[in-house]
């Protein structure tokens, strides 16, 4: 298992039945693979779409499916299809149970930047704000560092996302809780220690005695 | 009423300078024929209002490309590197807006409301130089409406009167900014006769469309 | 013809091809039955439709399509239907191109009071303030008089609709515009005099010399 | 998910002195079973959000009859002299909100915006109370989003998992009331298998509703 792969297994974990998900372009996307068998989860795409399927099926007419990244895709029995101002009133008004996406950064704060490095990445926030403004819930999957930095920091130096705390952070290392006494190691990915993740973090951890271990190995879930 | 023409005579409408209003998601839903008119005729200086600016050489990135947008009010251009590289250079203006703001903006233009109060952005860069307005204790940011002079939209069908419906994701900003330009000018795959599409099926009532695009018509 | 059918009949040539328009409940629905042969006009009606047509046809289906005031209707080939938030964006929009109301009293400003009398009924705005409001051009077709009592004021006595000017007043004595110079009588109807209409008016009127006569009789239209 | 009930059992769960908004134009588009059911079950001192109170016997005029409601927060009460009987005998108070400014505040409230401004009201006595803002020089009032503790809904059809689409002008308020309220009780005129509903044609996506009830059955 590769780094992403552990993050979107665990992240998949933390999805329950009966919910309404929307999964960010990239990493996040990859959560959908690792959905337990028979979790009744429906995927909303903020380009217009709750019942997305992550592939189209062979022969599915015209360009008129895609994920919000413009990557073909299926929809499932049950779907439905709308607007952009449906779309996010969905996102804002409460309506949408989880929203899985990538960060920069993330601090004690449990505030996520993950739309511009000023001077050089201007992306811009797509859908970004709004998702982590109106969700229920926000999970945070990402690397735990980049290119050897630290990415959870005591404060973000990068123009943040919302000041609204994000619920949970999954990386390759660990699974990081913002609680109002700041951020708590919950898990350690296996083969890692507790000082393996603090020395790759720079913001104060929490860290419960003894630590837990993040199961990923479906194996392990039985 | 008889609103079809062909792609090249709706776009002699636009003028340079005009503020153009295109649906589309990273060039899903976007009207091609309308997008490569714009670009053989050449139309400058464009205000481009829109989701983003797609791909280079696909959707609305082709006018991109071709250097015809000097200002683009998007949620964003990370699909677009050529963008990017436009802005950092100060050909291009970029106004960035958060996703479902740009749709509820675009949404107050064509319903006559002056703006709306959102939280996305509250206390984060996007909230630089707007308004914040209080309402029971919790912060929004005010956000005003946008209008444009020409909207081009993109949709699955139309009949003969103008009525519109979409298709699964390609709908996106279609219907919203059908309804926040002076004029309308709208690409549908195909065009049915009026009657064909059911009341409860249509999006966009005939009323909003000016002029209905043929496919590769030559009238 | 009683004066219901001349105010409609003399609306109804206010109405232009390719227009949408919206009639109020009441004598203004009236106005439908009176339109020009070959005229192409569609109808918006609040609770949710363009294209109806007036009568339903005999057998239509359900109960779910009426007029603003629950009246069954129908609907013509290339009709619309759709929720009131978007009826009202369609009004307010600027999309709706022709407003034809009923009224309690004009003023010399051009005001339109017509949703109470404090104290006695109370029957609430409805889409009235909105139909005033946002419109493009709004026609206010109602009796001259109430009871013997002049119903084109100075001011209004009652509360406002809209502080918008109203574009034109038709009622079965007179045209009456409000412009910037004030109420304006551009037409009076057969049979009646300048003092006729001055009499049952309190507001001030500008009278052109010489005065036109309203035409109402379809003869006297071709 | 299996979300099908009986009106009797939906109704079970509506407390006295709850916020509900109610689909329905004067009547047309009103669930009838569930009204009929709050007047049996006699649930007391209700708020009700609805464009109307109907006419007497009619739609939500049963609630009034009944002497249910103890506020109303609706667009005109013109259809029902009941309520206006019991609004100048005090039994009943009567918020009036123009209908276009209702349905943008159903709206926003189902659509997590904190209120919108429209043009509609100025300088009326609709505007007492009210803040007024100024957008480029024209005057606008701030309108606040309205939420309820149930929203009961009519639709054509849904399928088994609560997709909803509705007909012709029984439409009305109730896709804008069935995001604005925190449990969801839609009443269909009949219900059909998921997949039966294409995704273009589904106005009120499962996800809002909470519980269908099936016509006259007993479950």
């Amino acid at each position: 298992m590769n780094e992403k792969e552990i993050i979107a297994r665990r992240v998949a974990q933390e999805l329950k039945s009966g919910t309404l998900v929307n999964l960010g372009i990239g990493l996040p996307t990859m959560v959908a693979s690792y959905l337990p068998v028979g979790l009744d989860v429906s995927f909303q795409s903020e380009n217009g779409i709750i019942g997305m399927s992550a592939l189209p099926d062979p022969g599915l007419a015209g360009g008129n499916l895609t994920d919000a990244g413009g990557t073909p895709a299926g929809a499932l029995p049950g779907a439905s299809a709308f607007d952009s101002a449906m779309s996010f009133a969905l996102v804002r008004g409460g309506h949408l149970d989880v929203t899985v996406l990538g960060g920069l950064q993330v601090d004690e704060e449990g505030h996520l930047a993950n739309w511009m490095v000023p001077g050089k990445i201007v992306p811009g926030m797509g859908g970004a704000m709004d998702l982590v403004s109106g969700a229920k819930r926000v999970i945070v999957a990402m690397t735990h560092t980049a290119k050897g930095e630290p990415k959870i920091l005591k404060t973000c130096s990068l123009p943040l996302t919302s000041v609204r705390r994000i619920d949970l952070v999954v990386t390759e290392l660990a699974v990081i809780e913002p609680t109002d006494e700041g951020l708590v190691l919950r898990e350690i990915a296996p083969g890692y220690t507790v000082e393996d993740v603090v020395a790759a973090t720079q913001a104060e951890l929490r860290i419960p005695v003894p630590p837990r271990f993040m199961k990923v190995d479906p194996e392990e879930l039985r | 009423m008889y609103k079809v023409n062909t792609a090249e005579e709706a776009v002699r409408r636009i003028p340079d300078g005009a503020v153009l209003m295109i649906g589309g998601f990273v060039g899903i839903g976007t009207p091609q024929d309308l997008v490569d008119e714009l670009v053989r005729q050449g139309k400058k200086d464009l205000t481009l209002i829109a989701n983003d600016t797609a791909r280079p050489n696909v959707g609305v990135g082709k006018l991109i490309d071709a250097g015809l947008v000097s200002k683009a009010i998007v949620s964003h251009i990370g699909t677009n590197p050529v963008t990017q590289r436009q802005m950092i250079s100060g050909a291009i203006e970029v106004e960035l807006v958060p996703q479902g703001t740009l749709a509820e903006r675009v949404r107050a233009g064509g319903s006559g409301l002056g703006g709306v109060l959102t939280p996305t952005g509250v206390g984060t860069d996007a909230a630089l130089g707007k308004q914040t307005i209080e309402i029971n204790g919790t912060p929004y940011l005010l956000e005003t409406a946008l209008k444009a002079d020409f909207a081009l939209i993109r949709a699955r069908s139309a009949d003969y009167s103008g009525n519109l419906r979409y298709s699964l994701t390609s709908r996106n900003f279609n219907p919203l900014m059908a309804m926040a330009a002076d004029f309308v000018i709208a690409e549908p795959d195909e065009i049915v006769p009026v009657g064909c599409i059911e009341p409860d099926a249509v999006v966009t009532p005939h009323v909003l469309v000016d002029l209905l695009v043929a496919k590769g018509a030559t009238l």
